[in-house]
């Protein structure tokens, strides 16, 4: 460590001045600030600093721990990959926007994960909705632009959900210091859970992710991926690591959203539902609430960031050389776009957790975890999801993508830097997937290791994959398989995209009804009480001309009578 | 001279008046409203940096002695408010230079200053006095020329709002003159500290509780509380945006404490809370006015309007710490006072550049002026930040103090209806931000970044929402030592 | 739900859409036909997926060589992984096609009022 | 204690309400102001009435050569202080009325009418 600085700092300055300078110093900008800030970080000492005061409560900018530190490293890194692949952004589409908010967005984070206390933390909670919403509206349609803002309303109901939490605790407890807060039944524990939870996507609180993320830009949704839900996982380890109650939110959200994916035909839309499945093994570690669980989760939410940042990156080239990105309207790409295919596979790959890829070495600890727990139900949904995201993530993705039937479609591979990019992450995925004992587990943040490489291991996942695979291959011979239509599926969100409006504008009409005929009523009602005592000036329509300052005199004298009354009751 | 600062403080602005009318120069008169501004700052500070630790000030004019003649006594209550509504008015007077030659017609001008300088005299007469007859004389100056400041607006709808403004504001007067006089009547004292010794004897009479009606009535429509709010959204959307910019900023705060001094000083805490229950009815109200108001300001076009009703929605909080009746509410409401002094400042002066340059206040003439005056209208979005309660900015402070109170008091339903009214705000402010960043500006229209005298002030006041959003120190400091004051708590 | 013919998204055995028969070299005299790829020929994705099946044998019988460790005991059924994750793909896919009946909408779905 | 003992104040309450109703029910705006002046007015007599001590003289002081200090305190004289008061009240309300008067004025130059009806229907102010 060179300079003993909360490591958001820099990023921020990075973010402004990506915004002010353009061409090779812009993106030299772009490239140096996450490798600066990633290198800063190493050999940092634990423990936290830059505490103020501020109205009897300390706030701190910068607690760096063992836990903190991880998800440190991976969003410097994921900041790095994702810059590197928006890099040949031009002005048409947005660059300095983008460019500018993506740091920002990625400092956001960092600083959410080093805030030691609520207060600080709910700030950066929010700044991460403000910051990204600009990686959705940058697509500049207006699609994009409304989705843009109910991304925003949710995220701000988080935040102020946060906030809520951390104002009752600080009333119970005095401190708004963030540590473990754990479910002891109070108000301001379950909001706090629930602010998580709608940023970790559980579900009914997941629509955001699958609605927001493919509407973004090609090389926003790889940003949008790496850090607003794994903050959420931070947020749950740090507070509400051995809860109960999230290894079953966990199991249900690695099982349902693969239902979704598989008859969804927006194939970057595909992708949000698996990282709904993939949260669901990191909630599932956390509350289970072990070392090994714990463990596992944060290595998942590292090497997801990876490999979700790959998938998302591949289908972004896909979005920007073809302008498609329907499983319906694509296929047959490997022919024009070979490196972009072969990086998919080995996301792909590392998402159905292959040995030898990245996801084998942290998903498998999740499910040991929940082995030695006793957790046998949850166990079996966890190998039901662990085989279906295989289906729909590993299989559907490149295969409807890249092979199944030629679409016709004829282009070339991205630009170099994307390229690059993709390149990054696959051999990353490979490492870390290969010798996770020398690389990921080294900066866990519990201690007690882990040995995935056994016979067993390999053996049993390789046989789920395998035979997962081949009813894959058995439903296409025998035409089952759902074909890719041009649709969308309801889900949450219909509630409040399509119900909600209908119940509002009914109610809002019904109200209008009612509220014209009291209406009506009272003020011909007061127009009799009016006339009856003015008698002589009836005929010049008295109440009509004085309605106006009459009524607000009428009113201070209502108020005046009714506080004599109620004063002299006393 | 230090220890003449309390008259003093009333007399400069009151001897400027008459000299800016005469003088009919614009700059000069101008600089006159400046040097009197600037001097009440002086003087508030002197006088805030005296009684920070505790002391009280009491000032006999003329030599008489307390009670028999007029005593102006000054504590950390009144040296708080004295402090802001100089301060805002050492602001908006720089500010007011450019805007009004734009906006009020050039013969009008040094009068419009003279009118100027005797609201301000009014507005830290009130504060400064310890004597409840000169209290209202001191509303009626300060009122009655607010009234002559918002005739001059543009439209001819300023001279219905300020005739409207000034019946409402006659009645509300002449309601608190007749609660002083049953008071008067009843203890033959019109002395604060007199009156607050002889009350308890004649509490139990029919005329205590029926002045403190008409105190609460009159109290009620000078603040603007709902349902009485009705002459402000007109009297503030048709105003000339400097003198909106002041009166909003001023006006009501100094309102509020009278309502403080009447309520605590006077009467007693006791007496206002225990016996007569005046929080069962100003909690409600002041919930109706945050939500009911704050839904009116999301439908308004003009955001002048909209500001106006976000302004008594916001009373509507000062009023709910208030009704809490305990060290921590009146904490929660003095900071808000003063925090909303600084935001509504800077919210109407971002629009009255924005009257500068396009003419016109309405949501649809805002588009694209995020790109076209990017200095104002970022000056507006953290002041929206700031109304809304974004951290780091003085509104959070307020709602802070504001939902611990109301959590400590056990009511949590208001704590959470504080933070619906936050929502609420973020969607009135959104509007606004919406239409000036995401709205293609019209082509060819021109239209300039406002002129720098016009900037500085306002980012003076942008810089203050935040610095005192960061460093709250100073301002939670005053105002629980105020709170305490007022609720009879030594520390 | 109006589309180009040429997209059907039936058609997923990886043949080519109709249009007139190209030579094995037409990409080289006739820049607008190309070279065929390796998947174009039926009978390549004929020999992957023999080699396919044969790892999937080859999977299930090397638990018999093999001393496996059992965490749970339905580990001890022998092949579990296998026909768990043979069955857990089928249901998913059946299941979900079904869904479809209740779920699924034109893509404009929200957008018109 | 009967009803007429009060009748001071029966006429300031009656005074009141007659301004009060005027400034409700008139739309003509002078004749709003002329109920306000009513309604102040009422205010001014409370605060005299309430300065009359029964057998009270004129607050002048008596000086009687050389025993004014022992005849001074004899004497009962009326409470001068809220003719003091209701002085500066008039001033305001002249004031007041004044500016109220002007801006009626001003209104009539700018709509051509001094009806509320006729202004509100034209642009919705009042």
């Amino acid at each position: 460590m060179w300079i003993d600085l909360p490591p958001f700092i820099l990023l921020f300055v990075g973010g402004v001045l990506a915004a002010v300078t353009r061409g090779t110093l812009r993106k030299s900008i772009m490239l140096a600030v996450p490798i600066l800030g990633g290198l800063n970080l190493i050999g940092v000492e634990h423990g936290a600093r830059f505490q103020y005061e501020v109205a009897g409560q300390t706030l701190t900018l910068f607690r760096p721990d063992g836990l903190s530190l991880l998800f440190g490293y991976l969003f410097h890194l994921a900041a790095f990959i994702g810059n590197l692949f928006a890099l040949h952004l031009t002005d048409e589409e947005g660059a300095t926007l983008q460019h500018s908010s993506a740091l920002l967005y990625a400092g956001s984070a960092l600083g959410a994960v080093f805030a030691g206390d609520l207060i600080t933390m709910f700030v950066f909670w929010e700044l991460l909705a403000f910051t990204s919403v600009f990686l959705i509206w940058a697509r500049g349609t207006e699609r994009s632009y409304r989705t843009g803002f109910r991304y925003l309303v949710i995220h701000v109901l988080s935040g102020v959900l946060l906030l809520s939490g951390a104002i009752i605790r600080a009333q119970e407890t005095g401190s708004i210091e963030f540590g473990n807060i754990g479910l002891d039944g109070s108000l301001g524990a379950w909001l706090i859970l629930i602010s998580f939870g709608i940023k970790a996507a559980f579900p009914l609180a997941h629509n955001w992710l699958t609605d927001s993320y493919p509407e973004s830009t090609a090389t926003g949704a790889v940003f949008l991926s790496a850090f607003t839900t794994k903050v959420a996982i931070y947020g749950l380890a740090r507070g509400y690591a051995g809860t109960e109650m999230l290894v079953y939110i966990g199991a249900v959200m690695t099982a349902f959203p693969i239902f979704y994916a598989v008859i969804e035909n927006d194939l970057r839309r595909v992708l949000g539902y698996s990282m709904i499945n993939q949260i669901g093994f990191m909630v599932t570690g956390i509350g289970l609430g072990t070392a090994l669980g714990v463990n596992g989760a944060v290595a998942h939410a590292f090497n997801d960031v990876i490999f979700k940042g790959l998938l998302f990156m591949t289908m972004g080239s896909v979005l920007r050389q073809t302008g498609r990105i329907n499983g319906s309207d694509l296929g047959g790409l490997y022919k024009t776009m070979p490196w972009t295919a072969a990086f998919c596979i080995v996301g792909a790959a590392s998402i159905s957790a292959f040995p030898l890829f990245s996801g084998f070495a942290s998903k498998s600890m999740v499910m040991a975890a929940a082995l030695e727990e006793g957790h046998s139900i949850v166990w079996l949904v966890l190998l039901f999801a662990a085989a279906g995201v295989f289906h729909h993530a590993g299989i559907k993705i490149p295969f409807f993508a890249f092979y199944g039937h030629d679409s016709g479609i004829r282009t070339t591979d991205p630009p170099k830097n994307m390229l690059v990019a993709m390149g990054i992450s696959a051999v990353l995925c490979i490492v870390i997937g290969t010798f996770p004992e020398q690389t990921l587990y080294r900066i866990l943040p519990f201690e007690g290791g882990y040995h995935p490489y056994d016979v067993t291991h390999v053996l049993t996942q390789t046989q789920l994959l395998f035979f997962g695979a081949l009813a894959f291959v058995g439903l296409q011979k025998f035409h089952i398989y759902p074909a890719e239509l041009r649709s969308i599926n309801i889900d949450v969100e219909w509630l409040y995209r399509w119900v909600a409006p209908r119940i509002v504008g009914g109610v809002g009409s019904l109200v209008s009804r009612i509220d014209g005929a009291v209406r009506g009523t009272a003020v011909s009602a007061a127009r009799r009480v009016i006339a009856v005592g003015s008698r002589d000036h009836a005929g010049e329509g008295l109440l009509a001309r004085t309605w106006p300052t009459g009524s607000m005199l009428l009113w201070v004298a209502i108020l005046l009578v009714g506080y004599i009354t109620f004063y002299l009751a006393r | 001279m230090s220890d003449h600062l309390p008259v003093l403080l009333v007399v400069v602005p009151l001897i400027a008046a008459p000299i800016a009318a005469l003088i009919r120069s614009v700059r000069l008169s101008w600089l006159i409203a400046c040097g009197a501004s600037w001097w009440a700052l002086y003087a508030a500070w002197g006088l805030l940096s005296r009684v920070r630790g505790g002391e009280v000030i009491s000032y006999a004019l003329g030599g008489w002695p307390a009670p028999y003649g007029i005593e102006y006594r000054v504590d950390a209550v009144n040296a708080w408010v004295i402090l802001i509504v100089a301060a805002i008015a050492s602001v908006a007077t720089p500010y007011a230079y450019q805007s009004v030659r734009r906006e009020v017609e050039s013969d009008r001008v040094s009068l419009f200053y003279s009118a100027w300088i005797l609201c301000l005299t009014g507005l830290l007469g009130i504060s400064v006095t310890g004597d409840v007859f000169n209290v209202f004389v001191f509303l009626e100056i300060s009122s009655l020329s607010a009234y002559a400041l918002i005739s001059l607006g543009q439209d001819r709808r300023a001279l219905t709002s300020a005739y409207q403004y000034l019946i409402m504001g006659s009645i509300g007067a002449t309601f608190i003159v007749i609660g002083i006089g049953l008071m008067y009547i009843m203890t033959g004292t019109l002395n604060m500290m007199d009156l607050s010794e002889r009350l308890p004897a004649v509490m139990d009479t029919r005329a205590i509780p029926v002045a403190f009606a008409f105190l609460t009535v009159g109290f009620s429509l000078k603040l603007a509380l709902f349902p009485l709010h009705l002459w402000l959204p007109n009297a503030y959307t048709f105003a000339p945006s400097a003198v909106t910019a002041f009166i909003a900023a001023t006006a009501t705060k100094v309102a509020v404490y009278m309502m403080l001094r009447f309520f605590f000083t006077v009467f007693g805490a006791a007496f206002a809370f225990d016996v007569m229950q005046v929080d069962l009815i100003l909690l409600p109200l002041a919930l109706v006015a945050i939500l009911s108001t704050s839904l009116v300001a999301i439908h308004q076009q003009n955001v002048k309007r909209l500001l106006a009703y976000s302004s008594v929605a916001q009373i509507g909080y000062m009023i709910l710490g208030v009704s809490l009746a305990s060290v921590a509410g009146l904490t929660a409401g003095l900071l808000h006072l003063f925090n909303h002094a600084l935001m509504k400042g800077a919210l109407f002066m971002a629009m009255g550049c924005v009257m500068y340059r396009v003419g016109s206040v309405r949501i649809d003439a805002m588009a694209g002026l995020g790109k076209k005056m990017p200095w104002t209208m970022a000056a507006f979005v953290v002041g929206g930040l700031s109304i809304i309660g974004v951290p780091l900015t003085v509104g959070f402070i307020s709602k802070w103090y504001l939902v611990q109170a109301a959590l400590a008091a056990g009511l949590w339903w208001v704590a959470a209806l504080v933070m619906v009214g936050s929502l609420m705000a973020v969607i009135y402010i959104w509007r606004v931000v919406e239409v000036a960043y995401l709205s293609p500006a019209p082509d060819g229209d021109g239209v300039a970044e406002a002129p720098l005298a016009m900037l500085i002030p306002l980012w003076v006041l942008v810089a203050a929402n935040v610095y005192f959003g960061v460093n709250a120190g100073l301002t939670t400091e005053v105002a629980t030592r105020a709170a305490e004051i007022l609720m009879g708590v030594t520390s | 739900m109006s589309h180009d013919e040429s997209l059907h998204p039936d058609r997923m055995d990886g043949s080519r859409p109709e249009g007139p028969p190209l030579g094995p070299y037409a990409w080289w005299s006739h820049p607008a036909a190309e070279r065929p790829r390796i998947w174009d020929d039926p009978a390549n994705v004929r020999k992957l997926l023999i080699g396919f099946y044969i790892a999937c044998a080859v999977l299930v019988l090397l638990e018999l060589v093999v001393d496996r460790h059992e965490y749970h005991p339905w580990e001890a059924i022998f092949g579990f992984h296998a026909w768990y994750g043979f069955a857990a793909c089928w249901m998913l896919v059946v299941i979900a096609k079904q869904m479809r009946r209740v779920l699924m909408r034109s893509e404009d779905y929200y957008d018109v009022d | 204690m009967n009803i007429l003992g009060h009748f001071n104040y029966w006429i300031v309450i009656v005074l009141m309400m007659m301004g009060f109703y005027t400034v409700i029910s008139r739309g003509n705006l002078v004749k709003k102001l002329i109920g306000l002046s009513l309604f102040q007015t009422s205010v001014f007599i409370l605060y005299i009435s309430a300065g009359k001590i029964t057998g009270g003289t004129a607050p002048i002081l008596i000086d009687d050569h050389g025993e004014a200090a022992e005849a001074a305190s004899h004497v009962l004289y009326s409470n001068p202080l809220p003719h003091v008061l209701i002085l500066t009240a008039i001033v305001v309300g002249i004031a007041t009325t004044a500016l109220g008067l002007s801006l009626v004025v001003r209104i009539n130059e700018a709509y051509g009418t001094v009806e509320e009806e006729v202004i509100h229907n034209r642009d919705e102010s009042l």
